[in-house]
């Protein structure tokens, strides 16, 4: 029962065993990090094995379809066996590539979501407890833009290539709003460090800044690519972008860690706006508080596959334009807003500042609504390409001859 | 308070000079406005601190004076100071400076014909010679506007100056430079309508003439200051210091050094109130415009000669009484009595309105001199005085007197000289208001009994001659009084009287008011002022009249002079002065009254035959000045100077000098400079233009190379620095 | 002991990476090269215990300045193409300048005795990420160069817009 | 604890690692990774005297922070420029940007 009490007792007692065999503190601890990192990076991977499953389910009944129902009762083991096939499938590499780029990007893909996860709370004094963890997970963030930057030009294909610029512009303008959303639990809580976020969440931020998190929502389905933000993998544009030249092991890896990224998404949004692992007991039985932070992932995962299944693909400019000219100036409004917002009501108790935040937030929503009636009376008629002018254009790389320079 | 106000004096028309001469040039109204206000407000300054100076009191001011002192120049041991002074002399002559300055501004307005037309052919430098105007109908000539008016209103300006200057002063010095300035607007004036030859000469004339007096004047002041140490009145005329003064003796003619000086300053004197030998220039200065002839020339500037001497009067008293050394006061008296008479003859003699005024000025400047010269320096105070104003209502009215028969030349065409009075006639009845008041003043000349100013000063004159002693002065004075009053009936018998010579008498007519507005007030002087100075034992009026003018300038070398006793009065010095007086008007009168023709022989020239010719050619006294001086300077000039020394010695030392240079040049250039110094920089310049060629690859427009080479360098410092710090 | 490892092995890796990156011909690896040798130097500061500038390391270096100079590199990179030789002819110049520099530094940092008694027996202290926060907004503080950063980057921002559709246009100019 | 003098020799090679690449590359770009390179030289300097020096205080780290965004600012604009010049001339390669040859 103890283990229940504190699971950290198992830290210990590995330690100990380690010492017992003779080896010093510092390896020891040392060789305590590298498990600790095994454990980190295998559970998640396992987990998504299941959310394959549960993601081509979830996507078939919004479709009125079935969905995978053959392998395995509901088709439970049909990843199973797609995980078999891709390992013995060829591994092609195109001759023109370059091949170590070609190999690094997969990695990089999905090294770069597994990082993001020692700096996540798994429950009380369980997981990450990193001093600056938001700005850590801003900067993680930025590796699997690189990986799929290499994997585009590495394959030495033109749709790869432009799915990477598409990428890349995508990904880095996301990355703004995604910052300043971030900034506003880091300011409420006072702390950087994701364990003081949730400690600091008497009231979920979700109340105080429902704002921040629809904002954050919004750009880390972005950030991860998925519809409607699924640009650089459009199969009717760009045939499947960047990794249209992968196959076999490397393509599961960038196709595991895509779905992985966006349950990391949940579990983030779940820490840093809805309490992470705290619920009922959780304080006593920290496993519990595990069990809480799984569940609101994975609700906010739903929500996630469940838009990926409702709503249709956005042109790039659009997406463009959406997050430069709405979300940033958005994020910026909120931020500032809840800066001074949470300054006045330093005094209040938790609930007040929440309510009060709240109906801040209510006020520039409603402004926010009007301005973009507007918006949309202006733009009649709807906005469609017109021939000669495609805004696409504009993110376009060169055309080779551009290049005959050397 | 005062001696603020004596500050700013001078200052206002200084101040209205530079401004007419910077700025309102081109604006006659404006500049003759900026001229009268300046000198209106330092009559006003002037009134005030005459004002003053009665409530205070003769005896208090000669005591302590209004004075204030400020440094000036910094000399061997601490300054030079200069400083502003009202003394009981000062006040008064400073109250009828600024009278007659005034009155004199005023009438230059109408003088110059304001407000009449631009001349037909006026040109700069030249009288104006009428403009023709459209008169209903017919045309016909008038008078037309002086063409350098503002240039005129500015030189008086400057005069003012410098005549408040020479009146506030406290020292000598400043009083100098005042009299320089006087000199040099003289000058200026003068020769105001510089395209005449005749005006030109004459301002070289007068220039020169009285640069003599000032070279003694100066030599005087130096001397003085040497023996004293400073030039203050203050300093110089207290009984210790003229003590020394008087016994020290000088290296020349056994005199005293206050002799000595005295007598420097006094030469001075002579060339500014034109004495005899240093007359000659005043008649000329009658080329100037009449308002100069009348401040200038008769009120102020020459006035200034008497007012040092009488300044200076302590000196030449206590020169004169210390009889071991020869005194100057007998040179003084004769040149003084000597020069009234000697210009009263002449006065006779001369037929052009002005000349005889400016010779009747002489004379009586010597009056006053002869004063000074028996000690009456009261006396010379108060004729000074007198004078002042009558000769500048004499000068201003024949100014009016030439303006009306200008007006009649040019109405008429005829081509006759305005100012020969046998030109003119009957006068009194076209031009009223100056026929009065020239009668006023000229009766006030020639001392007509008991109204006139002039007869009082005049009698003083006499009456201290006689009391005195100085019977020889006496008589002299006497002789040339007689003379004074006839010339002047003359005068006004050709000028007035009987019926118009000429057409251009016919037609003359009276002045504008600026005209005759100042002979009007200046008249009222030439009357009331001798009322002043009734001496208090003249029978009735005495007792009557208190004496004041004797007592008020009295005052201010009270305890300096040796006084001498209480003056008997008799009645022969009275009764010469009457008979003189009403003896030359009636002769006057009965010869000139039968004048017909403008033609017609002078009535004398029957009587007297060469004597006549003599005095109208002045005794040849021009001539024998160019035979003695100016042929003699003309020859130094030209041929000793000029020729001998110019041409002779110096050109051909000089050219000797050029062309030894020459060749030195020549031969620097083509040994040294060529070669060496040539060579040289073109060696520089071709081995920078070679070093440039070789240096130039390194422009390489590359930025690494750029990069490299500073990187190079930084490894070096970085080498040196580890070398000589790190590693110790 | 573990801290002297790590530390061998990230220099060691950093210099490969950072020879990589300066001599291989290849830009594209040479990014990555830069890429790794920026890692390094972010593992190098946690080292130094300033965790926060090691994740701004990340951040701002691996995050924005590789990625962009990777992507210009691409832009301007035909896909395939033969890179050609990438050094210019001054290079043994530039060899000798980089190795007596170099050995110059190295001559003087090694007059820093290793066992000299530092402060940093001291320790950083628990809250130096909010100490260096208080220090950039105080105004007795580095509120100024702070402030003169913001303003530097800006002004960067907007040159660096301007200069790139300059030369768009020019590129229309001198095409049409 | 690794001595202070580790850090600095690491850090004088990287610097001179960078100083090569900038002088000796062709490629623009290339360029700007040497000058990256020296940057980060720069950097574990600073940082290393903070750490051994000044442990307690701020000064280093705020240095740091400021060449921080002076590499940004740096970049941000050689890359524009980069970009400019490739669009003008057609070329990455400096050797062929003389135009202030003489």
């Amino acid at each position: 029962m103890a283990f229940l009490q504190d699971p950290t007792i198992v830290v210990e007692w590995l330690r100990q065993l380690f010492l017992g065999w003779g080896l010093s503190p510092s390896l020891a601890s040392l060789l305590l990090y590298v498990v600790g990192a095994l454990a980190l990076a295998t559970g998640p991977l396992l987990w998504v094995i299941f959310l394959i499953w549960f993601e081509r389910k979830a996507v078939a009944r919004i479709q009125d379809r079935l969905g995978p129902n053959r392998v395995g009762p509901y088709g439970l083991l049909q990843p199973f066996a797609d995980v078999l096939k891709l390992l013995t499938k060829e591994d092609i590499i195109p001759a023109k590539a370059d091949k170590v780029l070609y190999w690094m990007a997969p990695i990089l893909s999905l090294a770069g979501v597994l990082l993001l996860w020692p700096a996540i709370p798994l429950g009380k004094g369980i997981g990450g407890n990193v001093n600056v963890a938001v700005l850590y997970l801003v900067a993680v963030g930025t590796l699997s833009t690189f990986a799929i930057l290499i994997a585009g030009w590495s394959a030495n294909n033109k749709y790869a290539l432009l799915g990477a610029f598409r990428t890349v512009a995508q990904m880095i303008s996301y990355e703004v709003p995604i910052v300043l959303a971030l900034l506003v639990p880091v300011l409420l809580a006072r702390s950087m460090n994701l364990q003081d976020i949730v400690a600091a969440q008497d009231v979920w931020f979700v109340v105080a800044a429902p704002l921040a998190a629809l904002i954050f929502f919004i750009a880390s389905i972005a950030e991860v690519g998925r519809t409607p933000f699924d640009l650089l993998e459009a199969e009717s544009e760009i045939i499947a972008g960047f990794h249209i030249e992968y196959s076999g092991m490397k393509f599961a890896m960038f196709f595991a860690g895509e779905f992985l990224h966006a349950f990391t998404t949940g579990v983030l949004g779940a820490v840093l706006f809805f309490g992470g692992w705290r619920g009922p007991g959780a304080e006593a039985y920290p496993l519990l508080g595990l069990f809480y932070l799984w569940l609101k992932a994975f609700l906010l995962y739903f929500v996630i596959v469940w838009i990926r299944g409702s709503f249709p693909r956005v042109r790039i400019d659009h997406l463009l334009d959406f997050t430069w000219k709405f979300l940033t100036p958005l994020a910026l409004v909120v931020l500032m807003v809840t800066a001074l917002l949470d300054k006045a009501l330093a005094a209040a108790g938790p609930w007040a500042r929440a309510l009060g935040l709240l109906v801040a937030n209510g006020l520039i929503w409603l402004v926010v609504q009007r301005w973009l009636r507007g918006v949309e009376k202006r733009l009649e008629p709807p906005m469609v390409a017109q021939p000669g002018q495609y805004p696409v254009a504009r993110y376009t790389p060169p055309e080779p001859q551009a290049a005959e320079g050397d | 308070m005062e001696t603020k106000i004596l500050w700013l004096l001078p200052l206002s028309p200084l101040v209205a000079f530079a401004l007419i001469v910077l700025f309102a040039h081109r604006n006659r109204a404006l500049s003759h406005t900026l001229a009268i206000l300046s000198v209106v407000l330092s009559w006003a300054g002037s009134m005030f601190v005459f004002w003053r100076a009665l409530q205070v009191g003769a005896e208090h001011l000669a005591e302590e004076p209004f004075h204030s002192v400020i440094n000036w120049l910094p000399i061997g041991n601490g300054f030079f100071r200069l400083g502003v002074q009202l003394d009981p002399l000062a006040a008064i002559v400073l109250f009828f400076v600024a009278w007659t300055i005034v009155m004199i501004f005023i009438y230059s307005v109408g003088y110059h014909n304001f407000g009449q037309p631009e001349g037909d052919h006026d040109e700069k430098g030249l009288p104006p010679h009428g403009a023709t105007v459209e008169h209903n109908g017919h045309k016909h000539k008038v008078p037309s506007i002086e063409p350098m008016y503002s240039r005129f209103f500015a030189f008086v300006s400057l005069f003012a100056f410098g005549m408040y200057l020479l009146v506030v002063s406290d020292n000598l010095l400043t009083l100098f430079a005042g009299w320089e300035i006087m000199g040099l607007c003289s000058f200026l004036l003068i020769g105001f309508w510089f395209k005449k030859p005749s005006a030109r000469d004459a301002a070289i004339k007068a220039f020169m003439t009285t640069r003599v007096g000032d070279v003694f004047m100066l030599l005087g002041i130096a001397y003085l200051y040497t023996q004293v140490g400073s030039l203050r009145y203050a300093d110089i005329f207290n009984p210790e210091t003229l003590h020394h003064l008087a016994t020290h003796p000088a290296p020349v003619l056994g005199m005293s050094a206050a002799g000595l000086i005295g007598l420097l300053l006094f030469i001075g004197t002579v060339g500014k109130s034109a004495q005899w030998p240093l007359h000659v220039w005043l008649p000329d200065a009658m080329e100037g415009p009449t308002p100069v002839s009348a401040m200038i020339h008769a009120a102020t500037m020459v006035s200034a000669g008497v007012y040092l001497t009488i300044r200076i009067f302590p000196l030449l008293a206590a020169a004169g009484h210390e009889t071991a050394f020869t005194s100057p006061m007998p040179i003084i008296a004769f040149i003084g009595a000597f020069t009234a008479l000697f210009a009263a003859t002449i006065a006779v003699a001369q037929n052009d309105i002005k000349r005889v005024l400016a010779y009747s000025t002489i004379s009586q400047l010597g009056y006053m001199v002869a004063a000074v010269g028996i000690g009456a320096y009261v006396a010379a105070a108060f004729h000074l005085v007198t004078h002042a104003f009558f000769k500048a209502l004499l000068f201003l009215g024949s100014g009016s007197v030439i303006h009306g028969m200008e007006h009649g030349v040019l109405h008429t065409g005829q081509h006759i000289d305005p100012q020969n009075m046998y030109n003119m006639g009957g006068l009194r009845r076209k031009m009223p208001i100056t026929f009065w008041t020239f009668l006023i003043g000229g009766f006030a000349l020639s001392g007509f009994p008991v109204v006139t100013a002039g007869f009082w000063s005049k009698d003083e004159i006499l009456s201290e001659a006689f009391g005195l002693g100085h019977m020889g002065v006496f008589w002299t004075l006497a002789i040339a009084a007689f003379l004074t009053a006839f010339y002047t009936m003359r005068q006004i018998t050709l000028t007035f009287l009987g019926r118009p010579r000429t057409e251009a008498a016919a037609h003359a007519h009276e002045t504008p008011l600026t005209m005759t507005g100042p002979l009007m007030v200046l008249a009222v002087f030439a009357v009331a002022f001798g009322w002043l100075g009734v001496p208090e034992h003249f029978p009735i009026l005495g007792h009557m009249l208190p004496a004041w003018f004797q007592e008020w300038v009295g005052a201010t070398f009270h305890g300096i002079v040796p006084e001498h006793g209480e003056l008997t009065f008799s009645y022969f010095p009275l009764t010469v002065s009457l008979v003189v007086a009403l003896g030359g008007l009636l002769v006057g009168w009965l010869v000139y009254r039968g004048v017909q023709r403008a033609d017609q022989p002078d009535p004398l020239e029957r009587v007297l035959g060469p004597i006549y010719g003599l005095l109208e050619n002045k005794y040849y006294f021009d001539e024998l000045y160019t035979y003695l001086l100016v042929k003699p300077a003309y020859w130094f000039g030209a041929v000793f100077t000029f020729r001998w020394m110019d041409r002779t010695l110096i050109d051909n030392n000089l050219h000797a000098i050029a062309y030894l240079s020459w060749r030195l040049g020549n031969f620097l250039r083509n040994r040294i400079d060529l070669p060496i110094v040539n060579g040289l920089g073109d060696a520089i310049a071709e081995g920078t233009k070679g070093a440039g060629r070789l240096l130039r690859v390194v422009q390489s427009g590359r930025v690494q190379h750029y990069m490299l080479m500073a990187l190079v360098n930084a490894a070096a410092l970085l080498a040196l620095v580890y070398y000589f710090v790190a590693r110790s | 002991m573990v801290t002297t490892f790590v530390f061998v092995l990230t220099a060691a890796v950093m210099l490969v990476a950072a020879l990589i990156a300066v001599l291989k011909d290849n830009l594209v690896h040479a990014a990555m090269g830069l890429v790794v040798t920026l890692f390094g130097t972010a593992v190098l500061f946690v080292l130094l215990e300033s965790y926060f500038l090691a994740v701004a390391q990340v951040v701002i270096y691996v995050g924005a300045i590789a990625i962009l100079i990777v992507f210009s590199i691409m832009l301007t990179r035909r896909v395939g193409a033969h890179w050609g030789r990438q050094t210019n002819a001054t290079w043994p110049w530039a060899l000798l300048t980089a190795g007596v520099l170099t050995v110059l530094f190295a001559l003087m940092v090694r007059g820093w005795d290793p066992d000299a008694v530092l402060p940093a027996a001291a320790g950083v202290p628990e809250d130096i990420t909010a100490r260096l926060g208080a220090a950039l907004v105080d105004p007795n503080g580095y509120v100024v160069p702070f402030e003169v950063a913001s303003v530097l980057l800006l002004a960067a921002l907007i040159g660096a817009v301007y200069v790139a559709w300059g030369g768009r246009k020019a590129e229309k100019e001198t095409q049409g | 604890m690794v001595p202070l003098s580790w850090y600095l020799i690491v850090a004088a090679l990287l610097f001179g690692i960078g100083v090569y690449g900038v002088l000796a590359r062709k490629n623009a770009v290339a360029i700007l990774i040497g000058l990256e390179l020296m940057f980060n030289a720069v950097l574990v300097n600073v940082l290393a005297f903070w750490r051994y020096l000044q442990p307690t205080g701020t000064a280093g780290l705020v240095f740091a922070v400021v060449i921080f965004a002076v590499a940004a600012a740096e970049v941000a604009v050689g890359l524009a420029l980069f970009i400019a010049v490739y669009r003008r001339f057609g070329s990455s390669d400096v050797d062929d940007i003389n135009l202030l040859k003489w």
